[in-house]
């Protein structure tokens, strides 16, 4: 047996990440919005991928299934399957739900399987010190990208209202209030949600600093429909001086778990040979 | 005696299901069958063929020479004309010729009252006739086929197979036919088998892409899916499938993926996270040619070595290789058995030739017996997922109820916690090779057959069939020869295995261009020198083969 | 040495396809499109994944790589570095394209790599014998979807527009007529072009017969400004009892290749060692 | 003589810079450096260590003991205090202690007019001070560094480095230091190295997907990209990787890509279509511990086995293992080489120690002297891609100007069309499988150092240097022992390396739990039972402690 003393397993003392890295606040917020939506902590599943944003699941109190880069969704896919009472979150980075994870990013959403996506959007490789991610703007320089990227980023929300996903909503580790509502939302979303969230990466992306985002980013108007999907795909793309935020796309869809005749019983892992 | 009857024509022309009906109604006129199939990676057109090989006693492989050919088109005839037996029939739906009886059947089933597709009832029927067989257990069989439809379908199906018969009845019993004994048993495949195991074992999530040959087992799994309450999803691709398996598996149920050579390949990466945390995942891996897309339809036995290295870094596994469908049926619950007591990945290889295989055999118990999946009853409140232990498994808990249950893919502490501290690192990696040694204890012995004897045919999966029927012929022949047959093909327990095959003369016979078992046994210090009987083309072993080339006649 | 006679390798005699199904018809409009668009046949180059459409380019005279189930797109994008004189057609199916090789369909389209991808979009999977596809329509019925797919279909079309793809169109087997003019202006695009065929599959697919999309298909209206991408978005959703066909979208964009300086003095195959 | 100077502290604290600026400048002064990197995977904070050992004579590796660590926190001091040599120093930026010398450093900068930024600059100077050295090489190595920007800025280092050296100039010489000879060589890493060779050889397509520590190979030739006319693209994952890279070599050009465990993991697929389609696919896998993502920044050499059996079915590969930084660039071009002569993927294994790896040594060619892809020069009219020959190799044309190529991952005929023909599919797959017997003639023959004795450490890939090390400490200790390196690891010619070893003691030195190599070695019949000197927490092996563990001093 461990050396270690007997006590309950909870989260890492310590954070990897850098001060001041977005992260920080985002599993600040994540803590909040946990409280507010008031989930019970047994029950909390946070799958991610890998990189620094999918750390996040060993520095708050939750069951933590940190797999492979770029699986966060299949994994949490087989684990809801497994036990659809759980409230699995995933919180990873964008290279890892929209690069090496792309595939699996565009079929969970089409399953509307009950996980929620929150995605640390900070538009570039973290973990390996600063290569471009699918969000990387255009012409962003790194060690790879010499001469700049030249392929145009991916916009994840316009993706995920094609693929007719149920909640896609944007905010930022900048607006930390924000941020947490949208957190709650997502929660209380029965399907499938993404959450995009601006994050600053103070080490390797110089461009889409704190300041950046703060300046850009701007609340949807009051009245926003967020049903409208030709709206909410004019809004999701629009990026630039002003980048909005909050829930663009609301759909109502039967979940992938609800379709399970195996599941009617409850959850497989509970009646497991009863 | 036995007698072979081989149905050739066109994807799409009915083979199969000529062969299916013939393989059920003969197994219910009390014969021994056992049905094997190849085909082409086409829907339609090329050349199928299916093999209905029956007798009085246990049949466990095809052979090449057809007591009757059934052929459906000019280019089938062509294509197996010359493996017909000496003395043997051919029927065929076009001209008569020497030793080719000419049976117009889409006519004949219009002559009958029936649509073109009836063609096959009334090829049944010729075939029952020309076995000299009574009609009777083929009615039977096309009641059966039909039940759910109106009754008169399966009423114009029999007046079909009865013309068959009729247009025949001059050469009745022309082709000499073992002799029925008792019904027995019931027809099943190795795909349907392995899935049912799977269903019996109680995996709860089976998430797969389709590949050809491990789709039958996919399928046979979706439509037992509400039978046995499981989940089964079509995955985007094989890396979710692996993926979503490592996540059921980690939440709490028995799961599994069934793909082939291709999509193994993609879940490698898959593979080692089970390692590295330690869950359950089984994977079944129905081999088919390659290197790529190879031979996409046929047989071979080549990802052994691929399959037992596959994956990232150290960590244990088993792989488990059926020979007959009982092994089939008995290894899959052990790879679910063994996954979970260990906690670690475990393998199923079969490949096209025993997913294809039909046989009857004594029925297999269909009901639900859930394998006992290893968890704490109650986990304690300062639960740890990677405790540290003697023999390398630690308790498994799962999400949900009681402390939390944390796991990652980097190296971690006990407490699940990623961590970079190397002598952590190395206590965890001790942990989990740790349960190697335990594994190894539990080595499913290869067995002999019928026993041990000078001379050694070393096999392991589908080709226990051929190399029994090999080494009845052999022996029959006066040699002193006997089969050792690998029901696990890894680990090997090289220090038990090496006495049994000691001061023997060894023959590896193995589907592929290598020798692979061989160099696991000889990586295993099991064996020394060897000689081998390879095959690659594609198609599985047949019992004269491997009898003939043991023998020397043909150069292996 | 091979005992073959000796004579150049051109096209396969036989193809392995159903008698009726789409692909026959999709395979002669190519020979067709590539003749009216003067393609030197030595330059042509045919890349697929596997699959039945995969086959395709073995049955025409051209340069072949027919490579793995899914990955179309990364070997042709590697020909294309390589020797970007060559032209680049790749023929593959719905579900090696938006299933299995979905990732690479999300990127290939950011780096608008001068390939030109038909997709034959039989809405299931032929070669593996009738499991639904991401093009499926809901409830359609399989041995794996014994209850009907529940997981709503892609829209290739709209994403590649939200991917910024610089060429999006849609034609089917079924208007022959139509599919040439459509392949002949992809391959007069510069960039990367989409061009997803309707092809019923005679055998797997008795929902999406031939019947079904001759009813449906609609060219789009004398006047239809692909440029505008809002437009587009809209067009490339509709699906139903009509189904619009056309050049759905068309953008400029700098290729791929014309922003790599290594390819500046002319094909890398060809400059080799010079 | 050598001294091992180390730095510690937080990632983001400059450890690695002052760490860059300690070897060049010390290699300039003219001496042996050897620098060796520890690192955490983060970007900020834990503790971060970059060891500079510098010798009269060749130094090939790390050692535990340093004579003077520089340490920027405390907890780096609390964390590597107990590896500093009886009698060495520490030079913290804190409190002063027993052997411990404060140097306030930052502060130091800011009095000598610099930014905070600069204090690595300090540092150096006091580490040049206390080693007794003048300050001339570290003036020039700070010019040098900062040659693109004011000449101010180089000006204000070097007045910190002055500042760092006056702060400890009470102390100068008290760390002994061996005598610089004349200055040669220069500096550079493993990474550097395996991508110089790469862009030298001619590589013309990269495509990898970033994974440490591959990414310094990637990002080397991404740098290089524009004078040696390489196209570098950022894949999407690694199967885009692999499969781009299939794409260009088969269009004609040498082709590479960059990745570790999990990447090469995912690549497996990739693999077998390059196998099956003849394709010179070159990867470069730099290892880590695993299974799955492991340690992501440690180093270790388990996955040889992966690699030599990855990918369904049966193919020929090469499989080449650097030990030294000659080495590494020798058998990245042999790599490319050996893929093209034989139309077969090659790859080499480095790991993380000797990514990171600097030395001086003798400086590389790198001048482009682009490989012979073995192309025909005007492939005749009837030309067929797979036509089947003696020697496996099939004659090779790139598409575009004469007649088709056409490649296909199923089998397929001489024409390369995809083909259903049993009989062609042996064809060909004895003719891939032909290639072979002649890249085992090649094989490169593991080296002996310095000569064959009684007992041989058997190591391969990184572990040269500290094997190396280790024999010529033993040698010293009056042991009759060798080292027998392997450059090559996949195929083994066993009937050629078993008269190596008859006879002798033999010791695997392996960076992984269960003697990769030594189990490739009994398998291709080159040696039976041997003893394992074994190291999987992370960390390099050393000289020192190998030769510890060889004498039996500490238990393997
Ligand atoms: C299969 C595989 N490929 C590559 C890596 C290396 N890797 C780790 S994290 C990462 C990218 C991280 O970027 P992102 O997902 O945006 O997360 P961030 O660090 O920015 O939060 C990569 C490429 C890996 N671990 N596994
Ligand atoms: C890695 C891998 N997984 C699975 C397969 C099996 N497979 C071959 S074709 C195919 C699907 C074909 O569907 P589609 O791409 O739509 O082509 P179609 O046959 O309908 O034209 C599958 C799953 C494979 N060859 N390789
Ligand atoms: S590298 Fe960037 S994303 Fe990672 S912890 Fe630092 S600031 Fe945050
Ligand atoms: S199965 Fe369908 S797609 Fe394939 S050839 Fe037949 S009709 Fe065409
Ligand atoms: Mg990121
Ligand atoms: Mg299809």
């Amino acid at each position: 047996m461990s050396a270690r003393k007997a006590e309950p397993v909870g989260r890492m003392n310590e954070t990897a990440w850098c001060p001041g890295c977005g992260n920080h606040a985002i599993l600040k917020t994540l803590d909040a919005a946990v409280a507010e939506a008031g989930l019970d902590r047994r029950k909390l599943m946070l799958v991610s991928g890998i990189g620094q944003a999918a750390k996040l699941p060993h520095y708050t109190d939750a069951n933590v299934f940190n797999g492979l880069h770029g699986r966060a969704l299949p994994a949490a896919t087989g684990i809801k399957l497994a036990n659809h009472e759980l409230e699995v979150i995933i919180t990873s980075g964008d290279g890892d739900m929209y690069g090496e994870g792309g595939n699996h990013f565009l079929h969970a959403i089409r399953r509307n399987i009950g996980v929620k996506c929150f995605v640390h959007d900070n538009q570039v490789y973290g973990l390996t010190k600063g290569q471009a991610s699918p969000t990387s703007e255009l012409g962003f320089v790194t060690k790879i990208q010499t001469h700049g990227v030249v392929s145009v980023p991916v916009s994840p929300l316009a993706l995920a209202i094609v693929e007719n996903a149920t909640f896609v909503a944007r905010s930022s580790a900048v607006v930390p209030e924000h941020l947490q509502k949208m957190m709650v939302a997502a929660i209380r979303h029965k399907g499938f949600a993404l959450l995009d969230i601006l994050q600053p990466c103070v080490t390797f992306n110089k461009v889409n600093t704190w300041q950046w985002y703060k300046q850009r980013v701007k609340e949807l108007p009051a009245g926003y429909d967020p049903a409208n999907r030709a709206l909410a795909l004019e809004t999701a793309l629009k990026w630039g001086e002003e980048i909005p935020i909050g829930i663009i796309y609301r759909a109502e869809r039967k979940t992938f778990e609800e379709q399970q005749p195996a599941l009617a019983k409850g959850p497989l892992a509970l009646t497991y040979g009863k | 005696m036995d007698t072979n009857i081989r149905i050739c024509g066109e994807a799409g022309q009915g083979v199969q299901t000529t062969g299916d009906l013939l393989t059920h109604a003969l197994a219910a006129a009390g014969l021994h069958v056992c049905a094997t199939q190849g085909y082409m990676s086409r829907i339609r057109g090329g050349v199928n063929s299916f093999d209905v090989r029956i007798g009085d006693a246990e049949v466990l492989g095809a052979r090449v020479p057809a007591e009757l050919l059934v052929v459906f088109t000019r280019e089938a005839l062509d294509n197996c004309r010359s493996s017909v037996a000496e003395g043997g029939l051919v029927l065929f739906d076009g001209q008569a010729d020497d030793g080719v009886i000419a049976l117009e059947m889409a006519k004949a089933a219009a002559a009958a009252g029936g649509s073109a597709l009836m063609a096959n009832a009334v090829a049944a029927g010729a075939v029952y006739a020309l076995l000299g067989l009574d009609l009777g257990s083929l009615r039977a069989a096309l009641s059966k086929q039909f039940a759910k439809k109106d009754e008169s379908v399966a009423r114009t199906n029999i007046a079909c197979a009865e013309k068959g018969a009729e247009l025949v009845a001059a050469r009745r019993g022309a082709v000499k036919c073992p002799k029925p004994g008792q019904p027995f048993g019931a027809v099943v495949s190795g795909s349907e088998t392995v899935g049912l195991a799977a269903a019996v074992a109680g995996v709860k999530v089976v998430s797969s892409y389709p590949m050809t040959p491990s789709t039958g087992v996919f399928t046979w799994l979706a439509g037992a899916a509400d039978r046995y309450g499981i989940v089964v999803e079509q995955a985007e691709d094989e890396i979710a499938a692996i993926n979503m398996v490592c996540g059921a598996t980690y939440a709490g149920v028995p799961a599994m993926t069934t793909t082939s050579g291709g999509g193994f390949a993609l879940m490698a990466e898959g593979l080692s996270l089970a390692g590295m945390c330690e869950l359950p995942a089984v994977i079944l891996l129905s081999q088919r040619p390659a290197p790529a897309t190879g031979l996409p339809t046929r047989t071979g036995q080549e990802d052994l070595l691929f399959a037992a290295h596959a994956g990232h870094g150290e960590f244990p596994r088993a792989i488990f290789a059926p020979g007959s469908l009982a092994q089939a049926y008995d290894l899959t619950r052990r790879a679910f058995e063994t996954a979970h007591r260990w906690q670690t990945p475990a393998m199923i290889l079969i490949d096209q030739f025993l997913a294809d295989l039909q046989r009857n055999v004594a029925p297999m118990d269909e009901t639900l017996r859930p394998i006992d999946r290893g968890l704490l009853d109650v986990p304690p409140a300062d639960y740890r997922r990677y405790a540290v232990t003697k023999n390398g498994v630690s308790p498994r808990a799962i999400p949900g109820a009681g402390p939390f249950v944390i796991t990652d893919s980097d190296e971690h502490t006990a407490d699940g916690h990623l961590t970079e501290d190397l002598a952590v690192r190395v206590e965890q990696q001790d942990k989990r090779l740790r349960k190697c040694k335990g594994m190894l204890a539990e080595f499913l012995l290869p067995e002999f057959y019928p026993a041990p004897a000078a001379e050694v045919l070393a096999c392991w999966g589908s080709t226990w069939g051929p190399c029994r029927e090999a080494v009845d012929l052999l022996r029959a022949a006066g040699r002193d020869v006997c089969m050792l047959h690998f029901g696990q093909v890894w680990p090997i327990d090289g220090r038990r295995v090496k006495p049994m095959v000691a001061g023997r003369k060894v023959t590896m016979v193995e589907g592929n261009a290598t020798a692979q078992l061989g160099s696991v046994l000889k990586g295993a210090g099991a064996l020394g020198r060897f000689k081998a009987i390879l095959r690659y083309d594609g198609l599985p072993f047949t019992g004269p083969e491997i009898a003939e080339r043991a023998a020397g006649r043909v150069k292996s």
